[in-house]
């Protein structure tokens, strides 16, 4: 009986390292190939610098759009019932699935000048095409679903009778939102924001349709690979990886003491 | 005064259904039944958190029925506390302040009053996660009692409550209900707490009441064969009655002591109102039937005894002291007896 | 007081039509814009047919490994508590947030021949680069943690206590795994492969990088656009899109059904 | 027999210490302790569920510390119950005998006597999402009982139920254990389940056992402040010795009818063992004190009386009857008396 309990663990621990690995190693090998030297390089490319930059600005902007017309939404979602209420969760969910570059191709579908929004917005002086606007609208679209899903579960992790207490104190429902609901739903909006821009920041199929220029981090990391090679293109994704890690450390450190916190 | 006129609620897979209920100035009410009857809905509704399909509520005259909860003066205190988790023990009692015109001095005043009542001084500044069950039960009660409420509800206080807990807050509930004049209505499955507490209820079953009025009539008159089952009236028979006699079985009859109408029913007894004794008794209780001990139950304070007569088994209950004295075992043959206006018709 | 609640729920409402406009407007539009005649045509284009089969095959078999190498791993991570667990957790999520471009640039960076393992897997005859491991590779790399993180909460809601009373009432660790857990988490590990699929099969910045050829259906439609413009590369996006809906349905199916019964 | 030696624990956050309990064969155990006291956690590490620091367990002579659970012929029934969801009523019973060299026609006989005896014949074939509490848990009990555990263990059994259906369910254990010839271990933290089902038990609390024994002793003489107050020992008195006689605030002398050594100590008196007259009483018993009625308060089928003497607080309980037969009212002049026996010194 014993043995059999240890070929049980066996085979998971033997996953669980093959696993690590399979993840770990390309990672490890990619940030330490490139010398210091070459990436203090990079940190002094002017064009990775901007590029990195506008990654960081327009994820940034598609939070805060997020942050805006999501909170709201999420906050319905959350505790209201209504018919067809599953088809719009359905709806939110879209953009996680729908493989890249359809992101783009949608959306360029839609700012077209044979189309009336396309017509609209030439009008009005918006370009899309080409432009950080374009950027901004389609990492909004790729990020917006983890920024309401997030926010949605928070909303839904307060129970509804904390709000009902609120209520019965004497405070109305606007009041009780802003005293009760939104400082308890705080650190899901975290989450939220972080796991939007994280999305946001690392998205490059949809991206590199709707605007190869101005070059975002990713497409200039698969420009520099495409025209020189792997081991150009190293420097700027070692770059871009740290970014990433600092916004992934600091929501596995919300997430975490979130947890803890509900123990 | 609350007054519910045939309140109806018709919510996803459950529904309240034509729910009358009048509710005195000062009294403390209590509302019985088992999970699933709807009386937390109904909480709810009244204190305005869920809107009624049809109906009306009335507190002292006025019609509140679509009325926010928040005008309605209401306080509610839920089975989990509900405590706001990122404000202080007394951030949560002050909470409710900021929305009603007080005063300054008489804000000091209720909060002193409440802190000392409740004697939560010691745990003002704490948070409610580092708080004993009993301690946020009340900062709960505080917190709902600081805005003078006209009304208190109080969904199954202290089913949360540790037993040892459970007796002081009892009594704490008891005295905040006396000095602060203020009508309760508590939700309660448990029939010590409602019996020691309350003074009225209402038992429901499948979203409706099936009975009200004191507690005492509840417990001793159930006018269903369900608030009698509910209450534990464990001795209910089917009966055909004859003048004012009620047949058991066709074999035993009871002396009810007035006449009756239907030709069938049924018929309850308390446990506790069964009398046992080793010879017949001679005395004013005009039921009197032999019988043998077929078993002893031991609750613990007391002991529950199944006696046949003529095939049928009552049930009754005595003291410990009665066994020994008594000398009660199985076989024992034993006389029960009981007056007749201790029989309930159903 | 009315009027402030109307207020409200007037401001979720809107933004919710808001964002379900900006999710559904693009994506409707793309579905709308061809003609029957252009999706016929791509319907028989051979070339169009490789890469949705090959997209296909490729993440499936990336959610085969996650299947074999996946359960386990979830499974010890659900039961036991051990020191590190949270990193382990943490590096399990780390290829949702690394961009994808730099996914494909890591990959690389351990196949190369100037690395041990790309010099062992050169010396045995497999071929990373522009092959189909090398996509299967990839795809298992972004799918694999959404597996894992679906099992492992699929394991988490199984409550220990049924299986301590397996335990007791005669059945091994092993027969309780197979007997108790296992048929339990059948419908987190059927969401689990879902969601690997429904991944892997939209990548594309990390695929483009390990393999342009053979082509992968975002490939593809990315070529098109780039070669012949929006028009042309509409018909494949709207094919591969009606793939991803199929895949989207039946994993709202499933998971809707789950949290019914959880009720 | 089980015997359980200095069994230690340590678990994130909680140990248990020095665990020492022996169970005789066929007796019923209880188990009890406030909310977090280590009670759940004792029983799964009987089970073999969780691993011990250090100790050891053994059960008929036979050392199981270490053997795996599925070795160990005991059964748990989980106050969730913790039926297979996947499996119906009957795979949830049967599950257990794949796994152990039972004959058919054996296999057969205990399914229908456990299907009989606990009244689950009509719901074979359903799954445990459509049954209700006292279904579940029944089904819970056939599925441990059918592969004849040495002993089961219980978490709670009846805290999970609605009163009504508790009643039954409690008769329904007592039939069980009398008839399966198994031992029995009980966790509750209700009094009165543990009063009318348990011969002997033990009060833990913190991971440690405070005290052990016969339930009536437990609750007749705690030996410690803790269990005086767990068991509801309302009369607890800080006193100082003199001779045979406790003093309470040097006013009331009590006599304790033995010579006692120390200085000082606590007096306990359970409410129940106080008689309360109107008349001084002429009896055996030593102890009189004359007092006056300061508060009554209703808890249903008794009522608690505080009487002050020399201004302590005695209580004790009495029934209705008492109450209207003696007109006790706030402000009634009574005597107390209370034996020697009754006296506890902690």
């Amino acid at each position: 009986m014993k043995r059999k309990k240890e070929i049980f663990y066996l085979v998971s621990l033997i996953s669980g390292i093959l696993i690590m690995f399979f993840i770990l190693l390309p990672l490890i090998k990619m940030i330490t190939q490139p010398s210091i030297s070459s990436l203090k390089e990079a940190i002094k490319d002017k064009e990775v610098i901007k590029a990195i930059s506008l990654s960081l600005y327009a994820s940034g902007m598609a939070a805060l759009i997020s942050l805006i017309i999501g909170t709201p939404f999420a906050f319905l979602l959350a505790r209201k019932d209504f018919i067809g209420k599953r088809f719009i969760e359905s709806v939110i969910d879209l953009p996680i699935v729908i493989p890249h570059p359809v992101v783009g191709i949608a959306i360029l579908s839609v700012v077209g000048k044979n189309y009336w929004l396309g017509e609209f917005l030439y009008k009005m002086g918006i370009k899309v095409m080409g432009s950080v606007t374009g950027i901004i609208t389609v990492l909004t679209f790729v990020g917006m679903p983890f920024y309401i899903n997030s926010v949605k579960d928070g909303f839904l992790s307060i129970s509804p009778r904390i709000e009902n207490i609120s209520r019965t104190l004497g405070a109305s429902m606007t009041q009780t939102f802003f005293r009760i609901t939104l400082p308890l739903a705080l650190k899901s909006m975290l989450v939220g924001i972080i796991m939007c821009i994280a999305r946001a920041i690392s998205e490059f199929g949809a991206v590199v349709i709707v605007a190869y220029h101005p070059m975002v981090a990713p497409v200039l990391i698969y420009e520099r690979f495409e025209a020189y090679g792997l081991k150009y293109s190293q420097p700027v994704a070692v770059l871009l990886i740290i970014v990433c890690l600092i916004l992934f450390f600091i929501l596995r450190i919300i997430s975490l003491t979130k947890k803890e916190k509900a123990l | 005064m609350i007054r519910i006129k045939d309140l109806s609620i018709q919510l996803a897979g459950f529904s309240l259904d034509d729910i009358n209920l009048n509710i005195l100035d000062g009294e403390f009410f209590a509302l019985m039944g088992p999970t699933g009857a709807g009386k937390t809905l109904l909480l709810e509704a009244i204190a305005g958190l869920i809107k009624p399909r049809r109906g009306k509520i009335e507190i002292d005259g006025k019609d509140v029925t679509y009325l926010p909860p928040e005008k309605r003066k209401i306080g509610i205190v839920y089975q989990d506390y509900a405590l706001f988790p990122h404000l202080t023990v007394l951030e949560n009692i002050r909470y409710g302040l900021h929305f009603h015109k007080i005063k300054k001095d008489e804000e000091k005043k209720r909060l002193n009053y409440l802190a000392d009542q409740l004697k939560i001084r010691p745990i003002l500044e704490r948070y409610p996660e580092n708080l004993s069950g009993g301690e946020k039960q009340r900062v709960a009660l505080a917190r709902a009692l600081i805005i003078n409420p006209k009304l208190l509800l109080l969904d199954e206080p202290l089913s949360a409550l540790d037993p040892v807990f459970r007796e002081e807050m009892k009594k704490e509930l008891k005295e905040v209900h006396k000095s602060h004049k203020i009508t309760f209505l508590m939700v309660s499955h448990d029939f010590s707490d409602v019996l020691s507490l309350a003074g009225k209820g209402a038992i429901m079953n499948q979203g409706r009441i099936e009975q009200i009025g004191d507690i005492s009539e509840i417990f001793q008159k159930p006018i269903s064969h369900f608030v009698a089952d509910f209450v534990g009236m464990k001795n209910l028979f089917k009966v055909s009655f004859k003048e004012t006699k009620a047949i058991i079985n066709d074999a035993i009859e009871v002396e009810t002591g007035k006449t009756l109408k239907n030709s069938y029913g049924y018929l309850a007894i308390r446990p506790e109102d069964i009398v046992i004794s080793k010879e017949k008794l001679t005395s004013s209780m005009r039921n009197n039937f032999k019988g043998v001990v077929k078993n002893i139950l031991n609750h613990g304070f007391y002991h529950e005894l199944h006696i046949e007569v003529e095939k049928i088994i009552f049930k009754a209950l005595v003291t410990k002291n009665s066994i020994i004295e008594l000398r009660l075992e199985k076989g024992t043959t034993v006389y029960l007896s009981f007056k007749a206006a201790s029989i309930h018709i159903l």
